[in-house]
C-alpha cells in the first residue's frame, strides 16, 4: 500500500495534472478552433502518469518523451507561455516555432524533447543517464513510451544496455491501450508489456496509471535504486487516452464501453476529491490553485496568438552550432 | 501536344484522386493475384493513415491485410521474407520518415539478396511509403526521402504525380519482380485526374512529358510536378516550359529527359529532398553526362536547402520549393 | 530426458555434423595457406545445434542463418561443391562468387540465406514462416543467431511480431559465449538469452547444445507447436566456439580453462562413441560414412580450386530480375 | 608546388599510419577533455576492429572506454544522449554497412534535434565508422556509405586519406559543437605520412589541393586518392593532373574545387560509393553551378556503377574504381 506522501508534495502533484488537465483541455480547443497548425496528441486521462514520475525529479534530471509529449513537459516544470507559442508556431516557443507540438525541449530543465519517433528517444534518455554514470553524479534519466512504441527495436536495445551497464534510467511505459488506432491486443502478445524488463532481470512494476501517488511511489523507489547504482527500473503505468490518437480523429474503433469506466477512474477529479476530503486542501486553496493556473493559460493563449511568426529567413539557421 | 497530366488514351476514363487510383491499383492486384498481401500500421481496420488501403480488409480478410505492431524493421523484413519464399507483399512504412527503422533491412537484405545470392531469387517486394511536407508536422514527419532509396543498388524507386501513374505504376510495382519502394506524396493524395476505366498499367522506367516547350525543360516530381505546371503558366509568353515527370527514379529515363535538353538547352531539376547527395544531385549529374554539349546554361536544382522541415508554417513555406521559386529559378538562366 | 530417436535418425545426425565437422576443419586449413579469400566463420564445436535442428525440417521448411552459417547450410542439405566453390570466389559456387562465406545460399532447398549482419535474418526467417501461414501450408522457419545478435533491435521486431501473429517460426540462439572478442557477460544483463522468450509470452527452452538429440528433441516439440498452429519457440543451446571469431584471431581473450572442458563435451566425437557403444554403427560402417564424407570433400576441394572464376563483367549481372 | 600529400610545415615530423594517426587524436582528445568518451563493439578490450582505439582503455579506464553491446541504434542513440547531457562521445559503428540498425537515430535524433529543438542545443558528437570495399568482405561489410551522411542536414562529414588529415580532422571532429560522421576507410588504414610531432588540428570544411596540375581537376576521397596520385603520374607528361582532396563532404569546399576547375575547365569526381544519387552526384552538381562557364567538357565521376560489392575478387576489382579506371576516364575528356 503506498505511503501517503507529505501534504505539500500531495497538493504538488495535483496541482501538477491540473495544470496538465487545463493545458490539454484548452489546446483541444484551440485545435478545433483551427489556430493551430499541424496536429496535436493530447495527454489528457493519462496525468497520473506525468505527474507522478516527475514530481519526485529535480531540474537536473532529465526526461525524453513522447509524441505525446505535453504533460511530460509541463510535469517537468516547462512554462505554459514559450510552450503555446510554440505549438502556435511562433518566434517565442521553446524551439522558436521549428519543433512545434511534438518536439518541444528544453535541455535548462533536463527536458530532452518530445520526440515523434516512437520509442526513438529511449536511448537518448540512456544516454543522458550514462553522462551521469560516467560523471559520477545523481542524475537520472525517465524515458517514457507507449505501449505500442514497446515493439520497436530501438528500445530494445536501450533496455538492453541499460540493463547491462546498469545506467540510472527508468522507462515509463504509459500503457493507454491503444496505438493509434490500433487496440493493444492486437499489437502484442502480452497484456502487461512490462514483462519485457524480466527479459533483462529488470525490476518491472505495473501500477494504476490513475493513481498518481502509486505512480509517485513506484518512481520514488526507481530513483533511489537508480541513484544507488541499482540500474534501470521499467514502470507501466495502466492508463487510458480519452481523446483520440491526434484531435479530430473519429474514434469509431474505441470500445464504447471503455471511457465511462477510465472516466470513472479520472486521475486528476478522484485526487481532488481525495485531498478535499483529507482535508489536505480546502475548496478555496483549491480554487486558488486551478484560478492561477487558468489566469496562467489564458495569458500563455494570448501571448502564443500575439507572438510574431519567425521571420521566413530563420529556417535556415539554427541547424548547426558553427557555420563552416 | 501533351499540355495535360491527363494520359491520352481512346477508351473510357474517369475522374479520380491519387488516393482512389492507389486504393484501386491495390484491390486489382490482390484480386487478380492471391499472393499478394499488404501489411503495416493502421493500414487494415483503419485503412491507412491516408486512406490508401480502405476497404481492403473487408474484401480480402485479415490475413491478407495486417495490422502490424510499431515495428518497422518487422514490416519490411518479413515482407522480404515472405517475398523470398514466393509471395508477393505490399508493406506500408507509414511516412518515409520512419524508414529509419527499417534501414538495415532496406539496405542490407532488400536491395543485396538477389545479388549477394547469385541472381537467382525473386524478390516481389513493393515498399509503400509517404514523402512530402507542407503540413506543419515538422522535421520528423514532413521529408522526402526517396533519395536514400535511389542510392542503395537492387531496388526500383518510382514516385508519382498523377491518378494516372499512380494506379499504372502501382500495379507494375507489385508484379514487378524486383524490389519496389513507392513512393506516394502527402501533398499529391487529393490530386484528381482522369484514369482508364479498363485496365491498364504503367511501365517503371518511364518518364513522361506532360508539357511541351522550347525553351527550358524543368524535370519535377511529386507534387513539384504541380507547381511547374503552375510556374509554366506563368512564364507562358515569356519563357515556353517543357515539362518532364520522370514518374521512376531508379532507374532513370535519362533518354527522355536528355532529348528535351537537347532541344531546350537549359534544365531546372525540381524535387522535393534536402539537396544534398540526392535526387536532384543526380538527375543535374545524369543531365551533365548526357547533354552537355547541348547546355546553354549550368544546370538548376530546386529542392530544400540542406535544412530540416520546421514546424511553422512560414519557415515551412519559405523551405519547400514552390512554383514562385521554379519561376524565379527558371529566369535565372535567361 | 531424451527420448532416443530411430536408429536411422542417429546416424543421420552423426553423418550430419561429421559433414560440418570435416568440411570446417578442412576450410581452416584452406584458409590457413591462403587459398580462399576474404574471412571465414567456422562452426566448429557447434556442430549439435546445426544438426540437431535441421534434421527434423523437411526441403520446404526454411531456415536462416548468419555470419557463421556453414553448420546451418551443410545440415540443411546443401552441398559441398558449389559451397566450396563458393568459398573460392568461383562461378560454379552457390551464389556464382557474388556471396562468400556470409551469403551462401540455396532457396531451391529452403535455405534462405547466411547473413553478415548480426541479427538481420531473423524478420526474414519471421517473412517465409508468414507466408507459410498465409498458404496455410506446413512449412516452419528456423532462424539461427548468435548470443551477441540477441542484443539487435530488429531481432525483437521479428521476435514480437513472430510472438504476436503466432508466426510457424523457431528461433535458435547458439549462445556460443563469445560475441566477437567480446565475453557473453559483458555484452548481456543476464546469463540465459533465453529469457527473452518470457516478455513475449512463448515458450523458451535451453538446450545442452553438445547433445545433438536434445536439441533434436526440443526442436521437434517446437515444430510440432510451430505447425499446430502454436507459434514460435525460442531455443537457446550452450555450445561454445572452438576457433577464433574468425580464423586468424589470436584469441588473447579466451579463457584457458574453457576450452579443454568444452572439448571434452564434443558433440561430434562424443555422439560416435556412443553410437558405436550402443551397436548403431560398427567402426566399418563409421568408416564408410567417413570416408564418403572425405572424398566427398576433396573433390569439392578440387573442384573449388579448379572452377574459373567468373568474368569480371558477370559483377554487372544479377542485381535485378528484369533489366530496365 | 604541392606534389605530395604530406603537408608543409616547418616544424619536426613523425612518418606514422592512418591507424595511428587516428589512435594519437583520441589519445590527446581524451587527455584533453574529461568529457570524451569512446564506446562501440570490441573497442576497449580488443582496441577495435582496426586497431584504432589500442592503448586507449588501459590510459583511459573502463568508464571512458566501453565494450558495447550489438546494438548500433543504442550505441549512437546513448552517444547522442550523452552529448545532449553536456559530454563529448565519441561513437564507433564497426563499418558503415552497419549504420542501417542505428539510421533513426542518425537521420531522426542526431542531424535534427539542435534544429527541432530551436538550435539551442551543442551536440559534440563524433560517430566514427570505416567505409571501403577490397578485401572480398562481400555486400554487407564493404560498401562505402558516406553518401548517405552526406545527405541528411545537421551532420557533418569527413572522409580522409592521409595520416595528417586523419589526425588533424579527428581531432576537430572531437572538439567540434555539432555531430560529425567521421568516415575511416578499411584501404587507407595502412597508408604512412608524415605528421607535426607539435600538437595540430586540421580545420573541417577546407579541401586540399594535394597536386597541383593545368590539365584537369581530379577530385578525390579516401583510398581513391592514392589511385588518382598514381593516374596523375602515369598521366604526367601527356596530361598534367591536378588533384584535390575534399576531407570534408560536409560542408563541401566548393571554392577550392571550383578555382581549380576555373583553371582546368575539366574535371573527374572519384569517389567509392554507388554511384546514383551519391557524394560523386553532389560534387558534379556544384560543379556544374559554380563552374559551368569555364568547363571545356562534361563533368565526369567514377565510383561504383550500383551494384552490390561482389565477394570474388575479379568481380570486386572489376567494379571498384582504380587508377587504370581513372586514367582511362581523364582521357575521354581530351
Ligand atoms: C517509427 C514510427 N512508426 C510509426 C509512427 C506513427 N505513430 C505515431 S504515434 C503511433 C502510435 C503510438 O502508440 P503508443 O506508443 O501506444 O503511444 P500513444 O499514442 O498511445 O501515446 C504511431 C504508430 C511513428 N511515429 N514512428
Ligand atoms: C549490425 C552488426 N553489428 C556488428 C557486426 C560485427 N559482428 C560480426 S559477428 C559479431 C559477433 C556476433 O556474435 P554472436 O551473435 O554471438 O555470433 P557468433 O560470432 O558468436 O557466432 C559482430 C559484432 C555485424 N556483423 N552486424
Ligand atoms: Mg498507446
Ligand atoms: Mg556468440
Amino acid at each position: 500500500m503506498a505511503e501517503t506522501p507529505a501534504e505539500a508534495t500531495r497538493v504538488e502533484l495535483l496541482r501538477r495534472m491540473e495544470r496538465i488537465r487545463r493545458f490539454e483541455t484548452r489546446v483541444g480547443e484551440l485545435f478545433a478552433d483551427n489556430e493551430l497548425p499541424g496536429f496535436v496528441h493530447l495527454y489528457l486521462g493519462t496525468e497520473g502518469v506525468a505527474a507522478g514520475t516527475c514530481e519526485p525529479l529535480s531540474e537536473d534530471d532529465y526526461i525524453t518523451s513522447t509524441h505525446r509529449g505535453h504533460g511530460h513537459c509541463i510535469a517537468k516544470g516547462l512554462e505554459f507561455k514559450p510552450m503555446v507559442a510554440e505549438l502556435y508556431g511562433k518566434e517565442t516557443g521553446y524551439c522558436g516555432g521549428k519543433g512545434g507540438s511534438m518536439h518541444i525541449a528544453d535541455v535548462t530543465q533536463g527536458m530532452l524533447g518530445a520526440n515523434g519517433i516512437t520509442a526513438s528517444s529511449t536511448p537518448i534518455g540512456g544516454g543522458a543517464a550514462l553522462a551521469s554514470q560516467i560523471r559520477g553524479n545523481d542524475n537520472v534519466a525517465v524515458s517514457y513510451l507507449g505501449d505500442g512504441a514497446t515493439a520497436q527495436g530501438p528500445y530494445h536495445e536501450a533496455l538492453h544496455l541499460a540493463a547491462t551497464w546498469e545506467l540510472p534510467q527508468i522507462y515509463v511505459i504509459e500503457n493507454n491501450h491503444y496505438g493509434e488506432m490500433t487496440n493493444t491486443e492486437v499489437q502484442h502478445p502480452v497484456t502487461d508489456l512490462v514483462k519485457q524488463a524480466d527479459a533483462y532481470d529488470l525490476p518491472g512494476v505495473i501500477v494504476n496509471g490513475q493513481d498518481v501517488e502509486e505512480v509517485r511511489e513506484a518512481t520514488v523507489e526507481a530513483i533511489e535504486r537508480a541513484r544507488n547504482g541499482g540500474g534501470p527500473t521499467v514502470i507501466e503505468a495502466k492508463t487510458y487516452r480519452y481523446e483520440g490518437h491526434y484531435e479530430g480523429d473519429p474514434q469509431w474503433y474505441k470500445d464504447d464501453e471503455d471511457l465511462p469506466a477510465w472516466r470513472t477512474a479520472d486521475p486528476v477529479e478522484n485526487y481532488r476529491d481525495e485531498l478535499l476530503d483529507d482535508g489536505v486542501l480546502t475548496e478555496d486553496e483549491y480554487g486558488e490553485i486551478t484560478d492561477e493556473i487558468d489566469a496562467n493559460l489564458e495569458e500563455a493563449v494570448a501571448f502564443g496568438r500575439d507572438s510574431p511568426y519567425p521571420d521566413p529567413e530563420a529556417a535556415y539557421e539554427g541547424v548547426y552550432a558553427e557555420e563552416i | 501536344m501533351a499540355t495535360t497530366l491527363t494520359p491520352q488514351t481512346t477508351g473510357e476514363t474517369e475522374e479520380i484522386s491519387v488516393t482512389e487510383a492507389l486504393q484501386q491499383a491495390m484491390h486489382e492486384e490482390m484480386g487478380r493475384d492471391e499472393d499478394v498481401f499488404l501489411q503495416g500500421i493502421d493500414v487494415a481496420d483503419r485503412g491507412g493513415s491516408f486512406s490508401v488501403s480502405e476497404g481492403l480488409l473487408d474484401e480480402f480478410g485479415p490475413e491478407r491485410v495486417r495490422d502490424t505492431p510499431i515495428s518497422e524493421a518487422a514490416i519490411v523484413g518479413t515482407g522480404l521474407g515472405a517475398a523470398a519464399a514466393g509471395m508477393r507483399p505490399i508493406v506500408e512504412i507509414m511516412y518515409s520518415d520512419f524508414m529509419g527503422i527499417a534501414f538495415d533491412q532496406i539496405m542490407n537484405n532488400v536491395g543485396l539478396m538477389r545479388y549477394m545470392f547469385g541472381g537467382k531469387l525473386d524478390l516481389p517486394l513493393t515498399i509503400r511509403t509517404v514523402d512530402g511536407g507542407g503540413f506543419s508536422a515538422a522535421a520528423q514527419h514532413s521529408k522526402t526521402l526517396h533519395s536514400l532509396a535511389m542510392h542503395l543498388p537492387g531496388i526500383r524507386v518510382v514516385c508519382v504525380s498523377t491518378p494516372y501513374d499512380a494506379k499504372g505504376l502501382l500495379k507494375s510495382s507489385i508484379r514487378h519482380d524486383d524490389p519496389v519502394f513507392f513512393f506516394e506524396h502527402a501533398n499529391v493524395f487529393n490530386r484528381k485526374g482522369e484514369v482508364p476505366v479498363e485496365e491498364y498499367t504503367v511501365p517503371i522506367g518511364e518518364a513522361a512529358v506532360v508539357r511541351e516547350g522550347s525553351d527550358v525543360t524543368v524535370v519535377a516530381t511529386q507534387a513539384m510536378l504541380y507547381e511547374a505546371f503552375d510556374a509554366a503558366e506563368e512564364l507562358a509568353g515569356e519563357i515556353d516550359v517543357e515539362i518532364i515527370s520522370p514518374r521512376t527514379l531508379d532507374p532513370l529515363d535519362i533518354d527522355t529527359i536528355a532529348d528535351s535538353v537537347d532541344k531546350t538547352g537549359r534544365a531546372v531539376v525540381v524535387d522535393e529532398p534536402t539537396l544534398s547527395a540526392s535526387a536532384q544531385s543526380e538527375m543535374v549529374a545524369q543531365i551533365n553526362e548526357e547533354a552537355f554539349w547541348r547546355l546553354d546554361a549550368p544546370i538548376k536544382r530546386l529542392g530544400v536547402d540542406n535544412v530540416p522541415i520546421p514546424f511553422s508554417p512560414p519557415l515551412e513555406q519559405e523551405v519547400i520549393p514552390d512554383a514562385d521559386d521554379i519561376v524565379a529559378e527558371v529566369r535565372t538562366l535567361f
